[in-house]
């Protein structure tokens, strides 16, 4: 059963993971903790998105998905990240239910078991929800000009 | 009739048991109500099937666990109309949420000398004493609405009790002992026109009558299981959630922290902030079941059924001399509870010879002792109806009234 | 065999469902144990049959359910070797029980700045945090017990961290992480010997070996009626009297009173001035039966069948290649709870594939964080055990971490 | 049932109480309270018991038991009180298994019935407590000469 859990992508994203590590310079970084495991994971991104680093320490779903998330995201403008976060995070609350779109989420589709584990979905979402902070620090998702004054600061995922 | 009592009586097991070798008849449900078959099985199935901690595993009992009791959490919250289910905080009692709001409130809003804390005469004691204790730790003031002789809160002098140094009023909804329904959106819209929090006690409304907190206008709300057909163990306090996230932790431990170490702690977002250790599972489970219960018969149904075992029980008691009425004489802004004295007959001796037939209600003060002091009398006799209650149960009592007489006044 | 796992299985429903498939082999008895037929059926029959509110009615319903009550707290007296039943103090959890000690005697003995509060970095959340915030209320200062790298408490520096400005100590029983059993008599000895006030909190204790109070030599322990056979929504707090009677109140409501009025409060005497509102009563009751069905098998038995088991698990784990276990290596001065890792795979998944067999263990920070840290790793993961563990569910376990090493290191 | 619980003896003395009302002079006071139905009453001794005063409010057992120890204990030696004192307590919490002795009990007999109900066995006692503070701080009840600084003081009987 675990089998849809632990795909291949999925195990082998968390050994070899894309983009590991925190880079300079960045404009926008966010910490975010899992209260119940202790995962916990830093992101930092550029304004212009040419660059998401992170690192952290995590089970394998939260470690892959952070490294899947680098390979989606990293060069994408506003309007792209949108469709695939909103794809992303559709994929892990519905339950099994949503049927996952390769062309929009890539290697994302193997988060498709995920979704059926209450108690994992918390785990792939963790990168995704720092980086969204991380991003609107950097004011990377602003459409306009009107960007936020970049900064650090630390938020819980609960 | 769309409201079947007699079906309603045949979920709860206990109400064919006998007492003194006559039939129970249980007129003490503001005190605890008895629970339907209905509740215990949700409990026991958690427990029997699905038992695991919550919010701290990944195995499937954890996982199971953790479902149903944020399940049960949902179906609060859309009982009494909350915007979401994270406003929903379990507690043991309702007790343990008015101390929560007075200690946590008490500090966010850093109550200190000249500060004042406004609550009511009508209070039940678990609405007194946490404020009494704040105003002893802060230095702050207490003050309080005045009752009228018939039984109704004073709000004559609403502006002068509530001003611009008021942080905190704190009052209840159905009096526990009087029976008062209190409308409060007079108090409600003052407290916000000062700036000040407010808690209504709807210990004795939430299990009674239907409840919008967002219709009520006021910022927390308390309630207890035990009381609306759920088990022992298991209290709500609904807060909004600006005001449930600017509240600092009251107690502490697992569960209620995003991390911690030996130097420090920061703590999770409502409610688990609210929530440390082991919360009461099955008990929230069975409050669930319990909230199922009632909104299938519908909170309008079951008000209306008190209102009308309420309005007999009046006139019944009415009717009897030597008996006089306490709170409002009439149905109407009252619920179904209705304490009353037997001339020269000390409530205790009352309540002794009912139960001798069988007709179970409350004697002393009812944790409002500052009520019986109102009224000149170290206690009363209390009977207080529910959704089980019969026309047949009030004639009981009554009888049993003629009894006491018969013994103390032959 | 006097300890036959058979027949004590046959008493938990739960224990005869599948997982994922399989049969359920649950260890995290350490997180919420299971509950026996006995304790169930026992508060369904309170519910059922006895049902009324407890110290405030005169009535038949309200007399069983006080006599049922109070009966319950002899019997958890009487585990214990409590003096009296007054010493027992019902409250929601452990957490709750600590909460209250930290903020009631920490009111008693007027904690301020300069004083001191030594815990240890082997607690729980629930025997760390209440005590950061009591030291955050009152500037005093908080300061800790080391682990060793056998996972003992670190006594060395005992004459340094309990002095004379030490005022509460407060340190666990059994850790819930490690599994190591703390002697404390040395620790109780040097806070007798500086004045302070002890708290031990045998939460893993109570439920799993012979606790006596009075040969413990501390004024206060804390425990939780879930993880012994008992109910969620219960726990203790007990005290030796003279302690509990020179206690301020904390939580505060109806029947922890003596008599109000909107002026002034007095209290009552313990236990009562502790239980404020309606106490968790078929939970209470719920935790009498787990206490008899305990005494029946005997602690020593439980404890020596827990043991064992817990030898076997260690030596099994310690057979498998890349699984480092945490906290003490053999049996000796530790209870039947053992945390370890799995190279290279993280708790979080090995504990999901082994939920996947039906092998129920947790994993995360075991609301431990610091012992965590301690050893360096962000979280373990943990087999923990009880009366009804049997060999072939290690074997499981063992299994189970062949599988994980499969799908990680193929 | 609750005939044996409301023996005429007990009505008499309810209705029509003896030696009640608070006198001058005493020696000790003590008031007492039942928490749970509110139930009070204050005792006055004098040094030698030659008279005990009281007043309270309170429920047919609780008045009537106030009358009966007045009558019972009024005048007698510390000794006596000792023994009657000891009588009615066992009576009392005898669950009804204490068959009761009318020479030392006198009207107290008639509370036989109420150490069947549990709940009314605090009301029966709650004078008696009250005596028992009362007279100690009156030294009414020293067997030597020593008798304690008389005052006044408030307990409770829980
Ligand atoms: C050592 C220890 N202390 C305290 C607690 C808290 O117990 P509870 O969650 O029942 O309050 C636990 C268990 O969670 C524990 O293992
Ligand atoms: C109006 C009111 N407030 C508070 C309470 C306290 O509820 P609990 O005892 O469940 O904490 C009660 C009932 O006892 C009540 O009637």
């Amino acid at each position: 059963m675990t089998d849809q859990l632990y795909q291949e992508i999925i195990l082998d994203h968390y050994k070899n993971p894309h983009g590991r590590g925190l880079r300079e310079p960045f404009a926008g970084e966010a910490h975010h903790v899992n209260p119940t495991c202790g995962d916990e994971i830093t992101i930092r991104v550029t304004p212009d998105l040419s660059d998401i680093s992170y690192d952290g320490v995590g089970c394998s779903i939260s470690q892959a998905s952070a490294s899947v998330m680098h390979e989606l995201l990293t060069g994408r403008t506003p309007e792209q990240v949108r469709v695939i976060e909103e794809a992303f995070v559709a994929l892990m609350q519905g339950r099994g239910q949503v049927e996952p779109d390769e062309d929009v989420l890539g290697d994302g589709v193997a988060f498709a078991g995920v979704a059926r584990y209450p108690a994992r979905v918390k785990c792939a979402l963790l990168p995704w929800m720092a980086f969204k902070d991380a991003a609107a620090r950097a004011g990377a998702l602003a459409e306009s000009g009107d960007r936020q004054t970049a900064g650090t600061s630390k938020g819980a995922n609960s | 009739m769309s409201f079947d009592v007699a079906k309603v009586r045949a979920d709860f097991p206990i109400l064919s048991r006998e007492v003194n070798g006559h039939p129970l008849v249980y007129l003490d449900s503001a005190n605890t109500s008895q629970k339907p078959r209905q509740v215990l099985d949700a409990m026991r199935e958690l427990q029997e099937r699905h038992n695991g901690n919550v919010s701290r595993s990944v195995h499937t009992l954890g996982t199971e666990a953790t479902s149903a009791y944020e399940h049960a959490r949902a179906k609060v919250a859309a009982f009494i109309g909350a915007a979401s289910a994270d406003e929903v905080v379990f507690t043991k009692n309702s007790t343990e949420a008015i101390n929560l709001a007075a200690h946590s409130v008490g500090r966010m809003l850093e109550i200190g000398p000249g500060d004042e804390i406004v609550i009511s005469e009508m209070e039940h004691h678990s609405n007194i004493v946490p404020w009494q204790m704040l105003c002893e730790r802060t230095g702050a003031t207490l003050r309080w609405f005045g009752v009228t002789d018939e039984g109704r809160l004073d709000e004559s002098r609403l502006h002068d009790l509530v001003n611009e140094r008021t942080k905190i009023v704190s009052v209840v909804h159905v009096s526990n002992i009087l029976g008062t329904v209190n409308d409060v959106a007079r108090i409600a819209d003052r407290a916000r026109q000062v700036g000040a929090r407010m808690l209504l006690d709807c210990s004795q409304s939430v299990p009674h009558m239907p409840v919008d907190v967002a219709a009520l206008g006021v910022d927390l709300i308390a309630f207890t299981g035990h009381k609306m057909l759920g088990p022992t163990g298991i209290g709500v306090l609904w807060g909004r959630s600006a005001v449930l996230e600017a509240m600092p932790p009251f107690l502490s431990g697992g569960s209620m922290i995003e991390t911690v170490t030996m130097e420090r702690t920061t703590y999770a977002m409502p409610p688990a902030r609210f929530e440390a250790g082991t919360p009461p599972i099955a008990e929230a489970v069975g409050l669930g079941a319990a909230v199922d219960y009632l909104s299938a018969l519908g909170m309008d149904a079951v008000h209306r059924h008190e209102r009308e075992i309420a309005a007999y029980a009046l006139k019944s008691l009415a009717d009897i001399d030597g008996v006089r009425i306490f709170g409002p004489a009439t149905p109407e802004g009252r619920g179904g509870t209705v304490s009353f004295a037997v001339d020269g007959v000390h409530p205790h001796d009352v309540g002794q010879i009912l139960d001798d037939l069988g007709v179970e209600v409350r004697v002393g003060h009812h944790c409002a002792r500052p009520v019986c002091a109102r009224f000149g009398v170290p206690a009363m006799t209390r009977a207080s109806f529910y959704l089980y209650t019969t026309t047949a149960e009030i004639d009981a009592l009554a009888q049993g009234i003629e009894q006491v007489k018969k013994v103390f006044n032959p």
